[in-house]
Parts: structure tokens; C-alpha cells; sequence
């Protein structure tokens, strides 16, 4: 973990603490019914009294300016934010709302824009969620929802999904395709047109399947226009995730390892045999390369690094490796035990899955890096 | 995990009333179990005539509808280790699929050391009493009886294991299924307060069920590597979920190489089993068996993984129409691989086991 | 290793004595210099003498049909002939002589070709390579060397590099771009206008850069034309490399595997460290996986299986990755001692290198292998 | 093979006539060693001081000419636990680059199990007998003194092990260079033979020499994690080689994705030095070095791998024009780069450190 100052320090201690007391993995068990699917019951796959909670401590705000009600504590600490939540699979819509949502309106809000929404958003009164895949993969250069003029404003048509978080969503930031190219749209979650239903994900996160019959918006709705909104948004996107993942990954491993320090087999700790130990001893490199990573993406974007696109990939890259392998390890390592669902080596798994896609697999984020890089 | 057996379509087809009639026409012929004396049930053929059966029932793509625990594990286990009285109970309702079997040996302690086993087998003078809880019991729920491991003396390891067969009927056995993270409920926990077994259902010598057992994993083993292995080539779905390009190649370069890389370890894995299969045939080495099994789930499971990630968010579904069935299947068959490299001893074990028999490295 | 007939038997055994008793890996040792470069007075980069043994018992006749003095035992069986002199890096040439050159003249010689070499390279009396790589990487489908029309004949101009047992060879099959596409002739190597020069390779077997300036042939040195002619070649040199980095990687495991059950550290032998034990199994997997994909390409060969360039592009890859893990694993399992010049590790080190890159790479093999397998 | 410092164009360097003047400077200014006390040679500087110096010859491209296995080792070793005589007698003359040392640990039957060395030093009265040989000896062929490990207590393990001083000039002594795959011949096997040694050689008390090893492999590793880890990109050869497709990537698809997979490691690894030395001025934990050098011999000799494999044929020459300069060097460097996973503490040995300090995994 890099060097922090004292207000991070606090603000980890309190996260950490926070998670601890409030938000045991049994939470993330919870959005799950007895067979291993999602409740049928939920109505937002995340808890939304603790996500109350979350805001009320401010950690909605966290990228929000002051002005707007927010700390302007910066990304770096939104990510350990999210990477100490993650450790529980802690099903809260922060990465959606306080680092992607808070981050499109800061970097194509306008004034007026930034005002309507931020307030609310740094509050924890209205979650956002960003609308951008449409099927199988993470493919943003190509989408098909089209935005068409329309009288005095724009008119929406097409499908999203998954979107995380979508189904308790008050806000959507849309990406659209309109005549000139990418198009991004503020769509509250209650305009005319827009439908939402629930995906019964392997996560029992309820991701949303958004449809846009005709929605229309007034000009006030557009954020901006152009790839390059898309990209840089997206990039806080990936970053964030890849701190999810670290997080996610730290825990399962170090679950892991105090399962070999108490399982005896054979009359020994099964965390004596030598080839657990040089296995634990890899996994636990992977994740020093993949926390230097998450590292030091959070800082590029708040640095305004010019490098920040080729350190996101590189970040969400290397977090889904790390996280892929050590949920695959914490399933074999815990044995039989593992595969049960009583147990929470298939929660992680599963939350594992689905965070190495969301936002794009190491497939694309290895791409990305090696055309930015000249590969 | 010991004991799992691939279902395949055998539960959907045992609902199936058509199956019912054939599965009766097959045991009526002792089909089912054709070396086995005709006494037992079976239709007292040679190893040569039951292979014809065999072969026929595979080219008509039909599965054998006897083969069951009994068949496989238990049967064979009192033809070597069983009364006459034993068999002639048992085996005949085996054969006709009247009565199913479970396997009772892991232990919440006794997973990969399964000769830790704890659950106790007293002595009550003119019958055994026995306590405590068996797990990853394959279709306990469902069973009629078992045959478990169970401990008749705590003062040594190995030698102190019992081989006997419990009537799930009997009073204070309780089944209860286990979820799997894949959703499956085929494993079950077992619990055993007090019930109550004649003296007469104990298999072999009291404290020899260690090496009854051993034997008895080795038809599992040997029916492990019988194990389908043809899957439907990833390539059809890469192209469709990841594009092609301009030379008709699937496009995700990086995804590609991967899957290829699969693919090829796949393809020398289904020639290396059937290599081993035409040694064996000619008495080789046959030693391969841990190997083999490792060489599976790895690469197996990993093309269960690839192929959830060629899926993308479609692989990421649990139930609900808007997941295509296929996608969902290839989501439940990711999960359930998982336990490949952990049931029928585990990869480490594996491993172990190839060091010291097939390479002969020392022990400590 | 599969089954064998009494014959092959006889034959396996036969190799195996003498490659025992005659070419222990102390022959490939003596190529060296004793700075670890390739002896400069070696004038073949292979031994001469073993080559007439080799042939006097008739193994480099063991694809040659009986009328032209050969025993035609198939390709099965001199596929476990290369397996067990690669076991210890014999320096022969039998791979390019008797598998390869003799495929060649089999695959497309006329009867008054075949007449006029096979004998000579049953009996051993003429040793024949195959010239087709022209530079850094082996690219068939890419020949810069051309034949032009020439009176009565054609013209050969431009280089090859590396040929393997190039300086020792009699006769050259070359392949050639003509005006209607790839061309493939039969070059003695005293052409007037061919001249040869020893590379310092790091495995010491030295091969030849070939120069052609104008030399000029006769109609009856045209083998054929075609790619389909190359190409069934190389299937039988992409086998018979891979049986020899089978045999290659089998030794290097079964030597270090001794190392583990003699070398005592830590008052224990090494073997006993279960990493190490797990290691092991891992490479012994392996290799069980490339002694199938070897054995069943060789089998292709002599079934004339129109799977054969998949099977062989299977077994070359899976040969070369195996050869390469072990090769790896064999210096660092036996620690310092492995990295001296005075050990053999690295001598199954460098030739597996030159194995690897020999008729085809890793990639060349498994991007062959994905487009005739539709991925 | 411990004891391994990167030469990088040291020696080639030390032949140049400029160079010994530069040298001299620095070595009269003390700013060889410029925290040593100017008793001992040095400049008597504070650590931040000695940053200056060496940010500056950094910032102009040049490496400490005095830095030598005297400095790093024996020097701060002395410091902590030599005699005042001790270090008068040595420490002026490493300051100046004037003698050179040797480091003799390793034996044939003791490497990664360090402290089963065996070689015999016995008390003769009024002077030490030693005997035996050593192993991976650095520059021992052109070395003035050696710092060894000896066996003075056959009784006990690691409680037997004196360090000691010994004059490479000492009749009986014989270093013979080592011949190694890369073509090498920087390292030796030493021989003693009855070599005489003075008692007021010995550093530390008899058989405390154990403790001083590792005090002293300490300050190898924390120089190992120093080391110079920008390389060359690969992208610029792997176009030249491979070829460029229509959309400008590395034609090799398969190649090309295992390129990219190891660069971007490396990326991170190098992040991830640079976080380390951040959190080690910050008093972080510290305990990564195990790791971090893991990670670093994974990921470099990968590379040297992929460089060759890039290079094709043209990287597997030995010698001559045939071959370019820069792919030779690359090939050498592939053969060099085996040994990083095994000097300085083995692969092996770094995991199991790993296990046991940052992850506090039980012994069995």
C-alpha cells in the first residue's frame, strides 16, 4: 500500500472498520436466494440503507467538489475506498455512482449540469450509473443506441446491458451514437420511454437491461460529445474496477491463507506443504504487481496524467488476472468445502467473474495497452 | 468429494417411461452387469461378449441404464471382498437397478486424508452402533443404502476402518443435499446418530476397510478415465461472440492465441487418453492414471473458463430468458468444473502420487 | 510410448544399446570449443564416423523403399530412432537426411531421381538437407531465392540459412520461388556457383549459409512445383523435430529427476520437496501430452492421414513448449552446477533453443494449426 | 551462487586509462564510500549527503567507480563487527578500489543450503589451518583477498561457522575460473589447501560466523533490489522481426500477445519497485525483498526468452559476423539471465522465505 497522509490514514481505518462492523461478506450473501441465484425479492441488487450510511459518511462525495458538496478527496482515495469494500463484495453502488457517474458529470458536466446533479450524487439522494455496454462485451467504439435530433432536443432508441447498479439508478449516463460520432446523455432514471428490468447475474448484483422506446430529452440532457469523453470516463471506470478486484483479490487470499494456517490434513497443517506454500508465496507477488498498479492509476488520474489511459488498462489487465487466478485457487484450496455455496469461496468466484468483465476483459484491456504502447 | 459419478442425461432419462421399460428389458437379460454370474443377477458373460454389449449400446448412442454406485463400486467390492450371503443379498437388486447405493467415506476432517475418518462403529454385541457425519455423499437423498467407511478402532489409523453397509431406512440416518456453488444439490451431508447395523453387514474383516476401500477407489479411478471427453469445439462460438477478420480468423487476437493454446493441449490430451488406453490393453505401465486426471481438469477446466469469457456478460448469467440457455449450461458447467481438480483425490494428491509412483521420488 | 511390434522392439532396443555405448552425451560435448562456442575445426558439425554406423545398421534406410536398399519401416519407427539419439543430442543427420531428403525424393521424385539418390542416402554413402529457411524466421510461404528458365534448365540465385548438417551434406533439395510459384530442386553441393559457410551456432552443430550465385541445373534436377509438395516435406520435418525434442526433453527430465534423488540439501534430499515433487508431475504430464501428439503424427505419416499438417503442426508445438519448460526447469533444478559449461544442462538447453526455432516456431505451428482447425 | 554483482560495463571501464584518473578522484575525495568515517578512507558524510553524490553521478551517467564487493559487503560488515585493527588494516584500501575482494560462501555440497558448508578451518595455535574448496566465487582469479565461511565446530550446523580473511596470495590457494553456458568465465572455483591464515583474521568471535552472514547477505539483497531494471522495449525489434500488420501491430499474433502479456508484468513490476523503496523511506514493511526478486527473474528471463524468440535463427548464434552484435548479446544474455532465479538465494528459497516472513505459513 503506498504512503498515505493523515487524513487517508483516517479514512482507511474508518472504511476498514466500517466494513468490519457493518458489511461482512453475509451481506453480499443476503442479495442471494437458497439455490444460488438472486432474490427475486430484491429490488436494487445493493443495500440501500448501508449505501445511505456510505454517503452520509461522505464517501459518495469523495470526488465530488466542495462546492457541490463533496470532499474533493481525490481518486486515490475513492480507490482504497472501493478496494476495502470490495474485500466484502460489499454490494453498494460507489464505483457506479461516486467514481463513474460523479466523474462523467466533472468532465463534460457543464455548470448548470454539475449543479443539478452532483449535489445529489455527493449526498447519496441519487445513485448514477452509466448506460454503455449493449451485449456480450465491453465494445465501446461501436453502439448501436442511437441518438436522433429531435425538437429542440435529442431522441433516444436502442438497449443497454448489463448496467451495474441500474436497477436502483436515479440517473443514467447514456452513451449514445449519434450522427457525429459518440454522444454521451444525463437520462433520469423516470423519463418517458425508459424500461428497466432486472438480470439474475451470478452475482446476485441485479444488473439492469435498460430499453430506450423514443426517450426524449432536451438539449439540456447532452454531457458532451466525442470518444474522447467516452475514453476518459471510462478510464475512471477501469480504474476503479481494477481497485474493486484488488480488493476482492487481497481478501480471498488472505482467507485462503488462514484457511491453510488451520486445516489439518495428514496430521499437518495442509499450510506446511511446501507446494501450497511456493503457491501462496506466487499468488502473493501477483498481487504486489496488481496493487502497484491500481496504485498508480489512481494517481495519474488525479494528476491528469497523460499516461492515465495506458495505466488504466495496464491496471484492470493485471487485477482481472490476479483476481481470476486467486478465486480459483481459493475454490481448490478450500476443497470440497469450497464448492458449496454455504461457503464464501463461490461468492468471490462468482463477484470475480463478473468484475474481470465489466469494463472490459484482460482481452481488451491488453489490446488497448499494446496499441497505446506500440505493440 | 470422493464418489462422483458424471450423471450425464441419467436423471432427466430415468423420469422417462420408455427408459423405464428398456432399463427392465436390460435387466432382465442381466445386461446390465453382463460378467456377473447369472446368481448375482448378471448374465454370467466373458470380458470379450460384455465388451460387444458395450460396444453395441455405444453405437446406438445409448448408455449402459444399470450402471449405478452398486454396479461399479460395490459390486465388484463384495465379488472379491463379500460373503456368499453378501452377494447373494445384494448384487441381485443391483443389477436391476432396484435398490440404490451411495458411497459414505469423506468426513468434514477427512477430505484428501480420507484415512482420518472418524465416524464411529462400536461394538453392541449382536449389532454395530454408529454415530457421526458423513460428507459429499452423491445422492444420499436418494439411496436406499450405503456403504461407508466407518471407525471400529481409534488407536491406529489405517487399520482401524471398517467396511460396512447401512440401510438409509434405518432410524437416525439423516440426509440432507449440499448447494454447490454450480447450484447442484447431488451431494448430500449424512448424519448417523445411533443407528443401529447387524453384525452381518460388515464387509471383509473388522479394522480391514482401509484396504478394501483402496481397492475400491481403483475401480473409480479406472472408471474416471472412462470419462466422455469430446466437447463442441470453441471455435463456432468464438467467431460468433468475438467477430472475424479480414483473413477469417477469430478477432480477438489475444483471446484467440489462448483458445488455441487450449484447444491444441485438449486435442494431445484426448490422444494421450487414448494411448494410455491401448498400453493398458497390452499390459503398459498403466501408472498414468494421476496424471491423467490432472492433465484433465486443467485443461478442461480452463476451457470451461475461456469459454464463459468468449461469452462475455452472456456467460454471466444464473437463471432468466434474457441469458441464452447455452450460455447459462456453459455457466453451471464452469462452476461445477471447479470440483474436477478436487474430487477423486485432489490435484495436489495427484501430484503426490505421480512423484512417488510414477517417478519414484522420495519421501521425506 | 506406444506399442511396438517385435520388430520395432528389436529396433528400439538396438537404438538404445548403442546410443548407450557410442554416443553418450559426452560426443555432442567434444562440438565444443572450450569457451562454449562450436569447435572452428569441425568441418561437418556432426560425426561423420557415428553417421556411417548409424547408416551400416540401416537406420538412415528406414524410409527408403527396399528396391532402393532401404528396409521402408516407416516413419513410426524412425521417428523413436531420432527420439532416442536425441536423448543425447547426438550430433547426426539423420533427421535431415533420412527423414526429410528422402521424404523429398519419395513425395516428388521422379523414378530416375529416386534411382539416382535413394541408394546413396539408404547406405549412408550421401547425406542429404533440406535448404529452405532464408533467414531469421522460417517462412515457407516466403522464398527470395529464385529459379529462373535457363537453357535446357534453370537458374538458382540467392541464399539459404541456416541449413542443418548443411556442411556435411551431398545433395541439397532447395526450395526455390520459380515464375509459377514455389519450385523444389535437387542440388549436389559441388554445383559450380553454390558455396557454403559454417554458422557458430550455440548448439555447435554448425549449419550452412548457402549462396547460389547462377547456378545453373538441368531439367532432370527439378524435384517439382507447388506448395502442396513443400508443404508435405515439412510435415515430415516438423514430426521428425519434434521426436527429437521429444527425445531431448524426455532426457532432460529423467536427468534432473536423478539429480533430485541424489542432491542433498538441507539434510534432505531435494526430491523430497514437495514444490519440487509437484514440479516434477506437472512436467511429466507434459511430456506424456507430446509423446501422444508425436506418436500420433508419426503414425499420420506412414497412414498418409489427411490430418497430417494439423497433427504435425500439433506435435511441433506442443514439442517445442515442452522441450522448452523442461530445458528451463533442468538448469534451475540443479542450481549453480546447471549453469556451468562443464554440465550438460546447458547443452539441452542451447539445442533445445535451435529445435524449437528449426522448421517452425511455437507460433508458426499453433497459428498453422488454428487456420487449418477453423479458429 | 551467491554473491553475483551486475557488472555491467564495469570491467571494460576499468581498462580505460580516464577512467583510473576518474577513479582516483573519486577515491581521494572519499566519495567511493562517502559515509565511512575519513579514518577509513571515506568522506565522513551523512546519509543524505551520500544521496547527493550519488544522485549526481547518476544525473551525469556514471556509476561509482569504487563500488566492489569491498564496499557493499565486507566493508559495512566490518563496521558492525570487525576489530578496530581490522578495519584499519582493510577499509582504506577498499575505499580506494586498491585491493579487491573476493567472497568465498558457496560450496559444491552447499548452495542453496548455505550453512552446510564444510570447508576446515583449523586452530594451529598461533595461526588458523584452512582447507577445502569453494564454489561461484566471484572474480576470485582477480582477487587480492577473499572473505569466507568456515567450518571451525564439525558438531553443530549452523553454530559451527567462522568468517575469516583470508590472502588470496597464501600458498595453497588456487582460483580457477568456471567456464559457464552464457560463455562467461567471471566466476571461479577456489581450492585451499592447508592454507595458513593469522589469528587476527578472523571477524567476530570463533563460530559466530553465521550471524554475520546473514547481516552481510543482507546488504546483498537490499543492493540486489538497486539494480538497473529499465531494458530496451521490445515492440521496436519484434516489428523489425515479425513484421506489422494492416492495423500497425506486431504481425505474430501469438507472439505478439505474449510480448504484450510480459511487458505489461514488467510494467508493473517496475511500479511496483518504485512502491516498495516509497514505503521502505516511509518505514513500510519491508519484507518484500523475497518477492520482489521472484518477480524480477520471472519476469526478465521471460523476456530474454521472448527477445531470442523474436531473434529467430539470427538469436541463436555463438559468434561471428553472420550474426548481428545486438543478437549475439541478446543470446548471451538469455543464457546469463538462467542464473537470476538462482544466485542469491534460489527461487526456491525466495518462495519459502515468502511463505514463512510475509505470510507467516507454519513449518511443518
Amino acid at each position: 500500500m503506498a504512503v498515505l497522509n493523515e487524513e487517508q490514514t483516517m479514512l482507511k481505518d474508518m472504511v476498514s472498520q466500517w466494513v468490519r462492523d457493518r458489511m461482512p461478506v453475509g451481506v453480499a450473501r443476503g442479495l442471494y436466494d437458497h439455490s444460488g441465484g438472486g432474490r427475486k425479492d430484491a429490488t436494487t441488487g445493493f443495500d440501500a440503507d448501508a449505501y445511505a450510511e456510505v454517503a452520509a459518511m461522505g464517501w459518495s462525495g469523495i470526488l465530488v467538489p466542495e462546492a457541490h458538496g463533496g470532499s474533493d478527496f481525490g481518486a486515490f482515495s475513492l480507490g482504497f475506498v472501493l478496494e476495502e469494500l470490495a474485500r466484502a463484495l460489499s454490494p453498494l453502488p460507489l464505483l457506479s455512482s461516486a467514481m463513474v457517474a460523479v466523474s462523467a458529470l466533472r468532465l463534460g458536466g457543464n455548470a448548470a449540469q454539475q449543479s443539478a446533479w452532483l449535489p445529489g450524487l455527493a449526498d447519496g439522494s441519487i445513485i448514477g450509473a452509466l448506460a454503455v455496454d449493449e451485449g456480450a462485451h465491453h465494445l465501446p467504439d461501436i453502439l448501436a443506441l442511437t441518438a436522433t435530433r429531435a425538437e429542440n432536443g435529442w431522441r433516444l432508441d436502442g438497449i443497454k446491458r448489463p448496467v451495474a447498479d441500474g436497477m436502483g439508478a436515479g440517473l443514467f449516463i447514456v452513451a449514445a451514437r449519434g450522427d457525429d460520432g459518440t454522444a454521451l446523455f444525463l437520462v433520469p432514471a423516470d423519463a418517458a420511454g425508459l424500461t428497466r428490468e432486472p438480470l439474475d447475474q451470478i452475482d446476485a448484483r441485479r444488473p439492469a437491461l435498460l430499453r430506450f422506446d423514443g426517450v426524449v430529452l432536451g438539449d439540456d440532457a447532452m454531457l458532451g460529445q466525442g470518444d474522447a469523453l467516452l475514453s476518459a470516463i471510462l478510464d475512471r471506470a477501469y480504474v476503479g474496477q481494477a481497485a474493486e478486484l484488488l480488493g476482492l483479490a487481497t481478501q480471498a487470499f488472505e482467507t485462503t491463507l488462514e484457511y491453510l494456517k488451520t486445516r489439518v490434513q495428514f496430521g499437518q497443517l495442509i499450510g506446511s506443504f511446501q507446494a501450497l506454500q511456493h503457491r501462496a508465496s506466487e499468488m502473493f507477488g501477483e498481487l504486489q504487481l496488481t496493487r502497484s498498479a491500481v496504485e498508480a492509476a489512481l494517481v495519474a488520474i488525479d494528476a491528469d496524467d497523460p499516461q492515465l489511459p495506458s495505466l488504466a488498462s495496464l491496471a484492470k489487465a493485471i487485477a482481472n488476472e490476479t483476481a481470476h487466478r486467486i478465486t480459483c485457487e481459493m475454490v481448490q484450496l478450500h476443497g470440497g468445502i469450497g464448492m458449496t455455496h454455504e461457503h464464501d469461496a463461490g461468492l468471490y468466484l462468482k463477484r470475480s467473474r463478473v468484475a474481470e468483465q465489466a469494463y472490459g476483459s484482460s482481452s481488451f484491456h491488453r489490446e488497448r495497452w499494446a496499441r497505446l504502447n506500440g505493440y | 468429494m470422493n464418489g462422483l459419478i458424471f450423471q450425464g442425461d441419467a436423471h432427466a432419462a430415468a423420469a422417462n417411461a420408455d427408459f423405464q421399460v428398456w432399463r427392465k428389458a436390460m435387466a432382465d437379460k442381466g445386461w446390465g452387469t453382463p460378467t456377473w454370474d447369472k446368481a448375482y443377477g448378471g448374465a454370467g458373460l466373458s470380458a470379450a461378449q460384455a465388451k460387444i454389449i458395450a460396444q453395441e449400446l455405444s453405437a446406438i448412442g445409448a448408455f449402459n441404464p444399470i450402471r449405478s454406485y452398486g454396479t461399479m463400486m460395490l459390486g465388484p467390492t463384495l465379488l472379491e471382498f463379500g460373503t456368499e450371503e453378501q452377494r447373494l443379498q445384494h448384487l441381485p437388486r443391483i443389477s436391476t437397478h432396484e435398490l440404490r447405493w451411495c458411497q459414505g467415506f469423506s468426513e468434514p476432517g477427512a477430505g484428501s486424508d480420507l484415512a482420518s475418518l472418524q465416524m464411529k462403529c462400536v461394538d453392541a454385541g449382536d449389532h454395530w452402533v454408529v454415530s457421526g457425519q458423513k460428507i459429499w455423499t452423491s445422492g444420499a437423498d436418494q439411496a436406499d443404502w450405503c456403504f461407508a467407511l466407518v471407525r471400529t478402532d481409534t488407536s491406529v489409523k489405517h487399520g482401524g476402518i471398517s467396511f460396512l453397509l447401512i440401510d438409509m431406512t434405518s432410524p437416525g440416518v439423516e440426509a440432507r443435499p449440499i448447494v454447490l456453488i454450480s447450484g447442484s444439490t447431488h451431494f448430500c451431508e449424512v448424519f448417523f446418530n445411533d443407528v443401529k447395523v447387524p453384525k452381518g453387514n460388515l464387509v471383509g474383516a473388522v479394522n480391514q476397510g482401509w484396504n478394501i476401500a483402496k481397492r475400491l477407489l481403483q475401480f473409480e479411478r479406472s472408471s474416471l478415465s472412462e470419462v466422455k471427453t469430446d466437447v463442441t469445439p470453441l471455435a463456432p462460438i468464438a467467431h460468433a461472440m468475438l467477430g472475424t477478420d479480414a483473413e477469417g480468423r477469430i478477432a480477438d487476437a489475444d483471446a484467440r492465441a489462448r483458445i488455441v493454446h487450449n484447444a491444441m493441449r485438449h486435442a494431445a490430451y484426448l490422444q494421450t487418453v487414448r494411448r494410455f488406453n491401448e498400453e493398458a490393453r497390452n499390459g503398459g505401465p498403466g501408472n498414468g492414471v494421476s496424471t491423467l486426471k490432472n492433465l484433465w481438469s486443467n485443461i478442461v477446466q480452463r476451457r470451461a473458463e475461456l469459454l464463459v469469457e468468449v461469452l462475455g456478460a452472456d456467460g454471466l448469467g444464473w437463471s432468466g430468458d434474457a441469458y441464452p440457455a447455452d450460455a447459462r449450461e456453459a455457466t453451471r458447467a464452469l462452476l461445477h468444473s471447479k470440483a474436477f481438480s478436487i474430487y477423486g483425490g485432489s490435484y495436489e494428491i495427484q501430484n503426490n502420487i505421480t512423484a512417488k509412483r510414477s517417478l519414484g521420488l522420495p519421501d521425506r
